[in-house]
């Protein structure tokens, strides 16, 4: 209950803020040359011809009128129409995101798994060298520009290996997955459809590795740090030299300890990678949210780049929340 | 068969040897105190006992338990001698108990892994063990964590952990630093029945002779890694042989005042240097020290300023104009979200006059530092009067404000902390004066001479904290303090945090500060037997209420209300006497109740029900002032003067 | 004499302190070496190369590696070497250039915000809220667009996306710093409160900014190298290290690895060699995150 | 009109394979943005697909030129028409429809239905009905419904161009299934046709996944010539032009369309692979100002063109796959001469034309398409070419809105085109670049003399007159220089080898329907 109320406050906290978003992104997208009914006219089109478009989408109104409509739009659901492909903004987001987020999600989640095993890993054998190569192994890893690496994964892993299914596309058409969700996994589980399953997974597993390659550095530098404070606090030796057995001490003096400040990382990680995602997108073809935001963008699809910035917001405030949350239930000291 | 034979082990960690060569024995069901002071050697002892000396470290020598080598044991063999044979109280439990587990399964996992039980039992054993040693609503507690825990219930829990292993040999390192004197006792006794009843051997480390000296059956002194004395309890606490054991006996602030005048001799200076060179060897009768010259003060102004008054604010002993006036002041912190908050002080008033030096004790939390920084002007009292040099801090905003604050000066607990880590120490000690407009060359000038005045040559000011010794850095803060000879200076336990050898020389310094006339000070302690020395009155908080106060000797000679009699019980004494009928307080100050009557009504021996339900106002009994309906009518318990 | 500590439980924590001080040093030293390496190589190297960054040699468009061109020429017929090293003065530039502002406006941020707290730290903390949830290639275009697109322009994108970061960081310092004692010590010393702010709350707070810069510089050489992939970084045909790989990239699907390996090795090793040295920091330091 | 659309690379092209071995795999460059062919925005895959997709009532045929396949622009023939004819004085076509041909829906294609499209089209105020204007077809009611199969087009003037502008406007919606979903709000059924394919063309869009595949099967109710021969085709999204490449080389897909030229010309030699090569009338250009200084002044332009590496560009962006080009008019264009363009790579001359126009060092801005390899690759030769003869280009790619706003204020110096020109005839290239005010005259080049030619153009039917009309205008141009010309690369479509009956299509869009696999 106090967990709710908690989580009810943070997202009373979050409302500033996205209407902040919601009044700088209309600006922004507004001040920036470039105009998005010219990309959709053809060559031929005359100025009447464009001021029909305009006034298709609205955009001959007045500046705060067209302000007023997108908000009263946003209470009620409604994003607009994107001036590209004439469809609701909301409709094309839904297709979008899913896939996205299901990178992100499962990408962060394993790294933030592996992060956990390799990090306590490491701090038990601190100083030693399967610590120090991992550590440098991480950084080399987190050094490599993303778009490079794919690449390369697809080159050698793909054309080389032969292990993994054509970088293009999601899941195998012929599997008949339907979609609910966007994220092709979670629909082929939702639908039952194995084939479907198997496809998508075989189709998530470079892009996935690239970002978890990417990302882990980071989380795996903290949770090995928090884990080296707890083994050396004076908590940890106490439980070691009352003679606790390995595995109590791993899990019930280490683990949760060495966990806590993980939430907090991981959803930084998590709004960078959401960030940053199009890049790996526009390697694996992935059709997902940041190609999406950043044709919108290049086009100047006002509904498009508004969404998609107050979604992205909206996923920071969220994800911080949850990180909040499990904070708060990792750490028995936070006071929520 | 002794339990633990330490023979000559000696340990050394890089360059640096911590021990060279102990010899130790601790017998099942003996109480053996291990004392000298801090980074002697006495942690690296125990942690060689359960094999986790830090790494890098050479052991050489033998620790034989149960005459078998420690040193020598391979993991399996250490796996079970841990906790099983040898299990450590460490030192500041809160941080000794994992953070994220509830305190009810770190119980069990030591019975589960030494005594075999099975997770139900383990249970019930560990509510068990919890009530046996003291720690009510046990099997509530069970689900605690930690850091929902009192200092005094996590060394409980920390005592429980240990014997919950049911170890051969307990050995508690410095399991009362830092506890309220009223824990210390109850906590230490604990360890006697350990051995008494339990007949385990106990290792009881310590840096405070005095804390323990009661409980112990044996003694041994350690210095710089080395045993320099041991024998029976009694025979080193009357007739030491090492001077570096009778230097540990001088630092014990003792209550029993000695001689009323003592020799204002060259000593005071030459333990001065003592501390510089940490040495401190011949400071005998520190506890003098602590108590400098100015027993020759007026006190009889005080008291017959006193016996006139009736109104709210303190009697003034001092003669001298009033430098600060706090007329029933409260304070509220603010919570930090909504409604509610702590209520700090609660009605407290008090002046300080020129020339006199005013104590205020009080347990952890009572709202000594808050009366502190409502003197300085810090804080605004969310009700209630505060004058300070005649104005009030609170209607003055900016440059005013901050003038007005050059006049009250404050000497701070952790005397390195205060001091900013990348500042030299001339820096700091010129803020006031920087703060005050001096110009750099007076500056400069009126640096090195406080500087000199507290006895810290011209290579300190270049230095920055670290490079500082904890006594060298309270006297750099006391330095400050003097820096802008303000009307007011506030110690705020100046030593707590210092060694007690150490201790003794701040207390020293401090004596000769106060004596100054022309200026106010305001000594705050949990401790009495400190203050007893040099003030002339003194003032007893509780839970932000002020329950007693009156000229120093007539306090201390007859204290009227029960918190006073309990403080002033607690005080560690070294005679060994097991004192009977003084004043114990019940239940730890967590756990009071703040009801509608006397907030002390929950713990006090003498309570009846109209104090718990009568709010109590200060009375004047005597030279002094109490807020108890029953001072005076109590059984005569009189104060440990004998 | 045994060594205890090696027997027993799995971590010898204390020992790890004690080594890891010298691998902190190590990777000082070798993120340093690294740093200087590259440095020095971008300084001097293009004083020695034949070509011009921005030549164009007619006759070998995509000449592998060797003759007149000793890493060969990529698609347009510029010389790799010349680019290569050209291209690393303006990575590194870049790269410090914009963690050093991004240092300057999010230390005043976090500064102010902390150490007033209240309603300033509230709407300043909201603002880079909202400045957080802006994905980076949407400030740059927006930059860009209405800055124009120059190396100026990239350095203040990278510095506004890496700011908010400093100012939470500094910001969480100070607000540590501003209780701790000596802090309250020079408050009742009178002083006013920009001279305590100044004298004491700003040096002990920088820390960790110190510890991160590097780890920054590092991450703020990809975040140029990814908007050179969507096509917001330099404009061709500059020579800059991601232009470079993003250009080469396809070549190294027909084999022509040249074109891409080299500025992306030099690019990882400059960005390992800031991530060593802030590492190496962080460990000395003790700073976790 | 001459579309310069470049953005995004992939030539729209085809193949066929022979059925068996499985559906024949067509990698693009990206997925459609809608379906609906009257609103939406341009981009290059989605027209191809509306190419085979849409029911088109005539469409060019087919030609051989030198053993390539392309489409012949001069010959249009009904498709799902009966016939399609002009009156007398060339003003009323009439359009006669088969009986008998459905919408998958199950409706039969009537005259409603071409009435109905065609008013959505005016409506629509976009794409057919900016087109449309050059016909003389400005109102919904020149078209007449005049039975169920009779439909009439009333055009204010005769025009040359009709056949060939209709035959890239002449699509029909299945207006009976559109009516279904608009509302009072939406008549047009904007929403439900930007979510669902059109039916009733040469395939259906057996199954669309967003962002990833479309797949085609054959309209086995075709009831004219050259049906398809495939029953299956798939479109896949591959983004990145090297995963194109690798997944090309390892068979997972047949043709790809968005590979870079680069690659293509490495690919020539693969195994299991042939490259495809068809000359094309695709023209790259830079488009000079002649409005704004310095490319106000003639000489200056005369020493740009002569400051251009035009022998580098083919060789190193094309790799050799392009056709020198010598005049403003496209090769095969009918009237093309030679003398059209009489510059060359010549610094010195460049650097002497400067000095007589007494502007020794100029600079200027040349913008292109941001995202556009190969008109970067020709702006980074030209800038490092034409700085040598002291004319220094700040090079400035532009996102496809900022560079539709710029071209609309036809504020931009100098810029690079490309693209080809959607009806193969020289009065149709005046009328949209080189005439006041037309839309790709992005020079703002007015000639008064070529606004008179283009006038007589109109009434002019007689080929050999028009002939002489075109070198004419050659002439002129040729002194003038308001492009820099600088080649017309060939169509190049890497494709495995089982893939045959590839038609280079001469508007960019190609024809799935010829394409078989082995
Ligand atoms: N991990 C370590 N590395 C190096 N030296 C150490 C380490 N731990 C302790 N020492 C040194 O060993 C000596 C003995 O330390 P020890 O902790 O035993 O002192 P102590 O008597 O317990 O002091 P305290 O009263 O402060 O607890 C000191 O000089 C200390 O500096
Ligand atoms: N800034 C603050 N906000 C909220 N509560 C506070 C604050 N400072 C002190 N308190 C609370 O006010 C009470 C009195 O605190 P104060 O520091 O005056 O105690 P103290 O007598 O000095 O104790 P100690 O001996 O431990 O220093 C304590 O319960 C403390 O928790
Ligand atoms: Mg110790
Ligand atoms: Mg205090």
């Amino acid at each position: 209950m106090r967990i709710a109320r908690f989580a009810a406050r943070r997202l009373l906290q979050a409302v500033p803020v996205l209407l902040g978003v919601v009044v700088v992104t209309f600006v922004l997208v507004r001040v920036l040359p470039g105009d998005p009914i010219r990309t959709i006219l053809g060559p031929n089109a005359t100025e009447a011809d464009a001021a029909a478009a305009r006034a298709r989408y609205g955009l001959d109104q007045p500046m705060w009128q067209q302000f007023v409509d997108y908000l009263g739009g946003l209470f009620t659901g409604d994003l607009g129409v994107s001036i590209q492909s004439g469809q609701s903004v909301m409709g094309e987001m839904a297709v979008r995101l899913g896939p996205t987020l299901e990178l992100v999600v499962i990408a962060v989640t394993i790294a933030t798994v592996l992060a956990t095993v390799l990090g306590i890993w490491s701090a038990r054998r601190a100083g030693r060298a399967g610590d120090h190569t991992l550590r440098v192994l991480a950084l080399v890893g987190n050094s490599l520009p993303e778009f490079w690496l794919g690449l390369v994964l697809i080159l050698v892993v793909y054309s080389g290996l032969g292990w993994v299914p054509a970088p293009s596309g999601r899941v195998d058409p012929d599997t008949n997955l339907s979609l609910i969700t966007g994220a092709d996994l979670l629909d082929a589980v939702l639908t039952g459809n194995g084939p479907a399953f198997a496809s998508a997974a075989g189709h998530l597993v470079l892009p996935v590795a690239t970002m978890v390659v990417v990302i882990v550095a980071p989380l795996m530098r903290s949770v090995r740090a928090s884990a080296l404070e707890v083994l050396g606090s004076e908590a940890y030796r106490a439980a070691a030299a009352h003679g606790l057995p390995e595995r109590t001490l791993l899990r019930g003096y280490l683990a949760r300890a060495a966990l806590v400040r993980l939430p907090a990382l991981a959803a930084l990680v998590f709004g960078f990678a959401i960030g940053s995602t199009v890049l790996v997108e526009y390697v694996f073809s992935w059709q997902g949210f940041g190609q999406w935001a950043l044709r919108g963008l290049l086009f100047r699809d006002y509904p498009v780049v508004q969404a998609s910035v107050v979604v992205i917001a909206l996923c920071y405030t969220l994800i911080f929340l949850i990180a909040d949350v499990v904070h708060a239930v990792l750490d028995p000291r936070v006071r929520i | 068969m002794t339990l633990l034979d330490i023979r000559d082990l000696k340990v050394a960690i890089g360059s640096v040897q911590a021990l060279a060569g102990v010899d130790l024995t601790v017998a099942r069901g003996e109480v053996v105190g291990l004392v000298g002071e801090s980074g002697g050697g006495k942690s690296m002892i125990a942690r060689s006992v359960v094999g986790l000396l830090p790494d890098g470290a050479r052991a050489t020598g033998q620790v034989l338990f149960e005459d078998r080598d420690v040193l020598t044991m391979d993991a399996a063999a250490l796996a079970a001698h841990r906790g099983a044979g040898a299990a450590i109280c460490f030192q500041n439990p809160r941080g000794a108990l994992s953070p994220t587990r509830v305190i009810g399964r770190q119980l069990t996992d030591r019975l589960v892994t030494h005594q075999g039980m099975d997770a139900s039992q383990a249970r019930s054993a560990a509510v068990d063990l919890f009530e046996s040693v003291g720690i009510r609503a046990a099997a509530r507690r069970f689900g605690s964590y930690p850091h929902e825990l009192s200092g005094g219930q996590a060394q409980r829990v920390m005592i429980s952990l240990a014997t919950g292993c049911a170890p051969g040999l307990l050995i508690a390192d410095e399991p009362t630093t830092g506890l309220d004197v009223t824990l210390t006792r109850e906590i230490l006794l604990r360890f006697r029945e350990a051995a008494d009843e339990e007949g385990r051997g106990v290792l009881l480390i310590s840096h405070d002779l005095a804390s323990i000296a009661r409980i112990c059956d044996r003694l041994v002194v350690l210095n710089a890694g080395a045993i320099v004395e041991h024998g029976p309890t009694t025979a080193i606490l009357t007739t030491p042989a090492a001077p570096y054991t009778r230097t540990l006996l001088a630092a014990v602030p003792t209550l029993p005042t000695p001689t009323p005048h003592p020799a204002e001799s060259g000593e005071s200076g030459e333990a001065r240097e003592a501390g510089e060179a940490g040495q401190a060897g011949q400071a005998a009768g520190s506890a003098d020290c602590a108590d400098p010259a100015d027993r020759a003060r007026p006190v009889g102004a005080g008291v017959s300023a006193e016996s006139g008054e009736s109104g709210e604010s303190v009697p003034s002993a001092g003669s001298g104009d009033e430098v600060v006036r706090v007329e029933d002041a409260h304070v509220v912190y603010g919570s930090r979200f909504g409604a509610g908050g702590h209520h700090a002080l609660r009605g407290v008033s008090l002046t300080v006059r020129a020339g006199e030096t005013v104590g205020v004790v009080g347990e952890s939390g009572s709202g000594k530092s808050t009366l502190a920084r409502l003197m300085l002007g810090m804080i605004t009292p969310s009700r209630g009067v505060v004058t300070l040099a005649g104005q009030e801090p609170s209607r003055l905003r900016g440059r005013e404000l901050r003038a007005l604050r050059c006049r009250a000066q404050l000497v701070f607990q952790d005397p390195i902390g205060s001091l900013s880590p990348r500042r030299t120490v001339a820096d700091a000690v010129a803020e006031p004066l920087r703060a005050a407009g001096v110009k750099a060359p007076e500056r400069a000038r009126r640096v090195a001479a406080v500087l000199e005045r507290m006895g810290l040559d011209g290579t300190y000011a270049e230095r920055r904290p670290h490079e500082l010794s904890g006594g060298q850095a309270q006297r750099v803060g006391i330095a400050r303090a003097l820096a802008g000879e303000p009307d007011l200076i506030v110690f705020d336990e100046p030593t707590s945090a210092l060694d007690v050898t150490v201790q003794a020389q701040i207390l020293k310094v401090i004596g000769e500060v106060t004596a100054e006339r022309g200026r106010g000070s305001v000594f705050i302690s949990h401790d009495l037997a400190t203050v007893r020395g040099f003030c002339d009155r003194v003032v007893v908080l509780y839970l932000g209420r002020i329950v007693e106060e009156g000229p120093v000797e007539e306090v201390f000679a007859r204290p009227r209300h029960p918190y006073t009699m309990a403080l002033l019980a607690a005080v560690p004494s070294l005679d060994g006497e097991e004192e009977t009928g003084r004043v114990r307080l019940t239940k730890d100050p967590e756990e009071a109740a703040a009801g509608g009557g006397c907030a002390l009504a929950p713990r006090c021996p003498f309570a009846e029900d109209a104090c718990r339900t009568e709010e109590q106002e200060l009375r004047t009994l005597g030279r002094a002032r109490v807020a108890c309906r029953r001072a005076g009518a109590l059984p005569d318990l009189e104060g440990p003067e004998r | 004499m045994a060594d205890l500590t090696t027997a027993g439980e799995a971590g010898p924590p204390r020992a790890a302190a004690a080594a890891d001080r010298g691998f902190a040093t190590t990777l000082i030293r070798t993120g340093s070496v690294i740093l200087g390496l590259v440095v020095l190589a971008v300084l001097i190297g293009p004083l020695l190369v034949r070509w011009g960054p921005e030549e164009i040699d007619a006759a070998a468009s995509l000449a592998p590696p060797g003759g007149a061109h000793p890493l060969g020429t990529d698609v347009n017929g510029m010389d790799i070497l010349s680019r290569v090293l050209h291209a690393g003065r303006l990575d590194l530039g870049v790269a410090v250039a914009s963690v050093a502002l991004a240092v300057v406006l999010g230390t005043l941020l976090g500064i102010v915000a902390g150490y007033r707290g209240g309603l300033v730290d509230d709407v300043l903390m909201r603002i880079l809220d909202v400045f957080q949830a802006f994905p980076a290639f949407i400030l740059a275009l927006a930059v860009a667009a209405l800055l124009g697109g120059g190396v100026p322009e990239l350095i203040l994108v990278i510095a506004l996306v890496n700011a908010p970061a400093y100012a939470r960081l500094v910001r969480a310092e100070v607000r540590t710093v501003r209780e701790l004692p000596f802090v309250e010590a020079s408050r009742t010393s009178g002083s006013s409160g920009l001279g305590t702010l100044w004298r004491h709350v700003l040096p002990n707070s920088l820390t960790p900014v110190r510890v991160i810069a590097p780890l920054n510089c590092g991450w703020a050489m990809l975040t140029l190298a990814g908007l050179s992939f969507l096509g917001l970084g330099v404009t061709v045909p500059t020579a800059e290290w991601g232009a470079m790989i993003s250009l080469g990239s396809a070549d190294v699907v027909a084999g022509r690895w040249w074109t891409s390996v080299p500025p992306g090795l030099l690019l990882l090793v400059s960005v390992l060699g800031f991530s060593l040295l802030g590492e190496g920091l962080q460990e000395r330091a003790g700073v976790t995150r | 009109a001459a579309g310069t659309k470049g953005g995004e690379q992939p030539q729209p092209s085809g193949a066929a394979s022979g059925g068996e071995g499985g559906a024949l795999r067509i990698a693009v460059g990206g997925y459609v943005s809608s379906w609906d062919q009257d609103f939406v925005g341009f981009d290059l895959t989605a027209l191809m697909l509306f190419k085979n997709v849409f029911p088109y009532m005539i469409d060019y045929g087919v030609k051989d030129v030198g053993g390539a396949q392309i489409l012949d622009t001069e010959s249009i023939a009904p498709t799902f028409a009966e016939s399609f004819e002009p009156d007398a004085d060339n003003k009323v076509w009439t359009l006669k429809l088969r009986k008998g041909v459905k919408f998958a829906s199950g409706n039969e294609m009537t005259a409603a239905d071409v009435k109905w499209s065609k008013d959505r089209a005016f409506a629509a105020k976009a794409n057919v009905a900016g087109v449309y204007r050059l016909i003389g077809l400005t109102e919904a009611d020149q078209v007449k419904v005049v039975d169920d199969y009779t439909v009439e087009f009333h055009q204010a003037f005769p025009s040359a161009l009709t056949r060939q502008i209709q035959a890239i406007s002449l699509y029909v919606f299945d207006s009976a299934e559109a009516k279904k979903h608009a509302t009072d709000a939406d008549p047009w059924a904007k929403e439900w046709f930007a979510k669902n394919p059109p039916t009733g063309g040469y395939f259906e869009v057996s199954k669309a996944v967003q962002g990833q595949e479309i797949e085609l099967s054959a309209n086995t109710g075709y009831p004219g010539q050259d049906p398809a021969r495939l029953s299956t085709i798939r479109l896949t999204v591959v983004s990145a032009a090297a995963t194109q490449r690798l997944q090309l080389e390892a068979g997972d897909v047949d043709i790809a369309l968005g590979m870079s030229r680069r690659d293509v010309a490495d690919l020539k030699d693969a195994q299991g692979i042939k490259v495809i090569s068809a000359p094309s009338n695709n023209q790259v250009a830079i488009q000079m100002s002649v409005a704004t200084a310095p490319f106000d002044d003639v000489k200056v332009r005369q020493a740009l063109a002569c400051a251009v590496p035009y022998e580098q560009i083919i060789s190193n962006v094309y790799g050799g796959d392009a056709r020198p080009a010598k005049s403003l008019v496209p090769l095969d264009m009918p009237g093309y001469a030679e003398t059209g363009y009489p510059y060359a790579y010549d610094l010195d001359k460049a650097k002497a034309l400067l000095a007589e126009a007494g502007k020794p060092s100029i600079s200027s801005e040349l913008v292109f398409e941001a995202d556009n390899a190969e008109q970067q690759q020709i702006a980074v030769l030209v800038q490092s070419e034409a700085r040598k003869a002291g004319i220094e280009l700040k090079l400035a790619p532009l996102d496809p809105a900022t560079l539709g706003e710029r071209r609309e204020k036809k504020s931009i110096p100098l810029q690079l085109t490309a693209g080809q020109l959607w009806v193969n005839d020289v009065e149709y290239m005046l009328g949209t670049s080189f005439t006041k005010g037309a839309n790709l005259n992005y020079s703002n080049y007015v000639n008064d003399e070529i606004e008179k030619i283009f006038e007589q153009s109109h009434t002019t039917v007689e080929e050999a007159e028009r002939l002489k009309l075109w070198a004419r205008v050659q002439e002129i141009l040729a002194a003038d220089v308001p492009w820099v010309i600088i080649c017309q690369p060939n169509f190049t479509l890497p494709v495995r080898e089982e893939v045959a009956g590839w038609v280079q299509p001469m508007d960019g869009l190609a024809r799935l329907r010829y394409l078989t696999k082995a």
